[in-house]
């Protein structure tokens, strides 16, 4: 089911603000089509705000973003943070199933239960969400991307929590999503991917700029 | 292919109900509130009578109140508030999925207990119907304008107390409305412009109450 | 002034008391906040 | 106009004096109001003296009303056009506005002490603003509730516009519950206003008014002046780390 995105982002100067300190600012990049960004930085650099401002959720302080695709339609995004949005007294199926149906997934009992064969989690469908480890919690987010195809993957640290073979199935997920010219955009740390584009985040946090007199 | 508000309201609903009797909650505070007034009024029929309709909307209201500390909070702790929000459904729509689940399950089983609490606090058991209707009107502005509160606090720990604060006045329209619709039909009094009113609160509270509630919960997310 | 003077005395108070109390915090909270932030810009200095 | 101020530099410069002048010219007038109100205008002649706590409480009466539109322009122009001061101007007026209806509640009861002998009489307007009380608590309880300021401030500015919309809703109810529920005779506004009355009723007005603008000019500038100091002590963690 190869289909194919067409999707680029361009940051302009971007800025974000995290109550008054400044996280990052004057931040500009490009992204072609099946690019993967590595957010690289100390913990509190600003990482998973950015992926907040990506994914449309967090407002940035300044600056401006372009996603350059072809079709206009809003549900382009795929968000994984740090909380997996697991439902405690919902059972696996039942909640794979329900963002299947929520995403817009045609047949969505069907793709569940393919999304949990790739995810690992086909034997557990029944078990109910406070029942699963944190690793299991992550295959059962994941399960969201594997579903509904959508073009950006904006994803905060995917391979925390997960075992080796949970590494490795993610990594064969964002190459596939790269090869059909998908944009995946991660805070991870240390792990190599080949062409991969580095974003250090300790580049855009401010100097210790003198005291200013705008109000944040 | 299903709507995803629809969706969600229908996955809302099931939590609700298997949250463990989560909904019967409200119902349990609305009975024992309301048993609570004979033995604080005395039984004597006729003050019952009196203090009844008044005491019947101010602990629905209060009922009314209790769920909707964890209307948002919940879907906000746990990341659901983030991944519905990044797939770009929008906010108003889950905000009105989320608080008419809520209503179905815990509001309307308030209402309909009403009239019983109603004929224990001496009411003439012939309005039953007026007094279910003015329940079920009251209950959906109590909750829909409740849902504005329950989204601005989301973001705040035990943000009960806020909601409760920031609610409260504007409950006074439904509260009043409700209340003298009661009062009228307990003294056998045209009860029409009353009830009306009830229900012209509960549908603007329906209509407007989600548009602000979904903008309150962008900024929770933010 | 006739029989309701303490009436009329006790509003003026009150309407008095409160804006002169509010004044008060006020020019007192601007104060407090003036003074914090020249401590803090001069031991950030040092 | 509005955006000259929008920036915080230009404000805080331009505003250097302009509290205390407004506090001072603020205190002349409600001196001359005071007077006039106690010792010129003649007593009514039904109510006697009492009829002078008018000059206290209807322009409080006006004022509370005033300051939560006040507050409204604030927080469309925060929501809307995004002026980093509006919610500020919008959170630091709160306060006074409070003030104002606290104030219009007890010259509102004492007044009616002589009329009614009751100290809280359930009068439709004393009720309308009492509910405007509560609406005033809850908006500044958002402000203490929620951390972050922009989180704060966009929050603060929708239950406003709520509030804006429910306001005219909750006096009408209050109105139609008032009549339906038939009690004492006269209310307070059913006085006429005689013509020497007014000068000192809009003396006071305008007292009220001046003394409201420099009541938020400086609470403003002390907000601003905390929220640099916050900043100033965040920055200092984040270069340790």
């Amino acid at each position: 089911m190869a289909n194919s995105f067409t999707i680029a982002l361009k940051l302009d100067d971007l800025a974000a603000v995290r109550g008054y300190r400044t996280l990052f600012e004057g931040m500009s990049l490009a992204l072609d089509p099946g690019s993967l960004l590595e957010l690289r930085g100390l913990n509190g650099a600003g990482k998973s705000t950015f992926l907040r401002i990506l994914a449309g959720l967090t407002r940035p302080a300044a600056g401006k973003i372009d996603w350059l695709c072809a079709s206009e339609d809003h549900a382009f995004r795929h968000f994984l943070g740090h909380l997996d949005a697991i439902k405690p007294q919902e059972t696996v199926r039942q909640q794979a199933m329900f963002w299947a149906s929520f995403l817009g997934v045609a047949d969505s009992r069907h793709s569940a239960r393919e999304a949990l064969k790739v995810v690992g989690l086909a034997n557990r469908a029944d078990v109910p969400g406070r029942g699963l480890s944190a690793g299991q919690r992550r295959r059962l987010a994941l399960t969201r991307l594997v579903m509904a195809p959508r073009a950006v993957w904006l994803l905060d640290e995917p391979l925390a929590a997960l075992d080796a073979d949970g590494q490795t199935m993610v990594r064969d997920l964002i190459k596939d999503h790269r090869k059909q010219g998908g944009l995946v955009i991660a805070a991870m740390h240390g792990e190599g991917f080949e062409n991969a584009q580095i974003l250090d985040m300790g580049e855009f946090t401010p100097r210790q700029s003198a005291v200013t007199d705008e109000v944040a | 292919m299903a709507n995803p508000v629809v969706t969600l309201f229908f996955r809302e609903l099931r939590l609700a109900w298997s949250g463990g009797g989560g909904a019967a909650l409200p119902v349990g505070f609305y009975a024992g509130a309301a048993t609570l007034t004979p033995l604080a009024l005395g039984p004597a029929p006729d003050l019952l009578r009196a203090a009844g309709p008044g005491i019947l909307f101010i602990t629905l209201a209060l009922a009314s109140l209790l769920p909707m500390e964890r209307l948002f909070q919940a879907d906000l702790e746990d990341g659901t508030l983030d991944a519905l929000g990044a797939s770009g459904a929008n906010y108003t729509g889950m905000a009105l999925a989320k608080t008419s689940a809520h209503w179905l399950a815990s509001g309307l089983p308030l209402s309909l207990i009403a009239p019983v609490l109603w004929v224990m606090l001496q009411g003439p058991g012939a309005a039953v119907g007026v007094v279910l209707a003015c329940a079920l009107s009251g209950s959906l502005a109590f909750f829909f304008i409740g849902a504005i509160g329950a989204a601005l606090a989301a973001g705040v720990r035990r943000g009960g107390l806020l909601i409760a604060l920031t609610a409260l006045p504007l409950y006074a329209p439904a509260t009043i409305f409700g209340a003298s619709a009661l009062y009228a039909v307990s003294e056998g009094r045209d009860f029409g412009q009353a009830l009306n009113l009830c229900m012209a609160c509960a549908m603007a509270a329906v209509a407007l109450g989600p548009f602000a509630a979904g903008a309150a919960l962008k900024t929770a997310l933010d | 002034m006739d029989k309701y003077a303490p009436y009329v005395f006790s509003a003026y108070g009150v309407a008095i008391g409160l804006l002169a109390a509010t004044a008060i915090g006020v020019v007192v909270r601007l104060i407090l906040a003036q003074r914090l932030l020249k401590a803090i810009e001069k031991d950030q200095k040092a | 106009m509005i955006s000259t101020f929008a920036n915080p530099h230009r404000f805080m410069k331009f505003t250097q004096w302009m509290g205390p002048a407004l506090l001072g010219l603020g205190i002349v007038i409600l001196v001359w109001g005071l007077y006039q109100g106690l010792v010129l205008a003649p007593a009514d002649y039904r109510q006697g003296d009492a009829a002078r706590i008018m000059f206290v409480h209807v322009p409080a009466a006006m004022m509370c009303m005033g300051v939560y539109a006040f507050m409204v322009l604030a927080s469309l122009s925060s929501l809307i056009w995004k002026h980093a001061l509006a919610d500020i101007a919008a959170k630091s007026a709160a306060p006074v506005g409070a003030v104002f209806t606290l104030i219009c509640l007890i010259t509102g009861s004492l007044w009616g002490k002589p009329i009614w002998n009751t100290w809280w009489e359930w009068d439709a307007r004393l009720t309308s603003v009492l509910v405007l009380f509560f609406i005033y608590l809850g908006y500044m309880a958002i402000w203490s509730a929620l951390e972050t300021p922009q989180k704060a401030g966009r929050a603060a500015a929708i239950l406003c516009l709520v509030g804006a919309v429910n306001i005219p809703i909750i006096k009408w109810s209050v109105d139609w519950w008032s009549t339906l529920h038939q009690q004492a005779s006269i209310t307070l506004t059913k006085i006429s206003l005689p013509a020497d009355y007014i000068v000192p009723l809009f003396t006071m007005l305008a007292a009220y008014g001046v003394l409201f603008g420099a009541l938020v000019i400086m609470n403003m500038r002390a907000e601003i002046f905390s929220r640099r100091a916050e900043m100033l002590v965040q920055r200092q963690y984040a270069s340790m780390d």
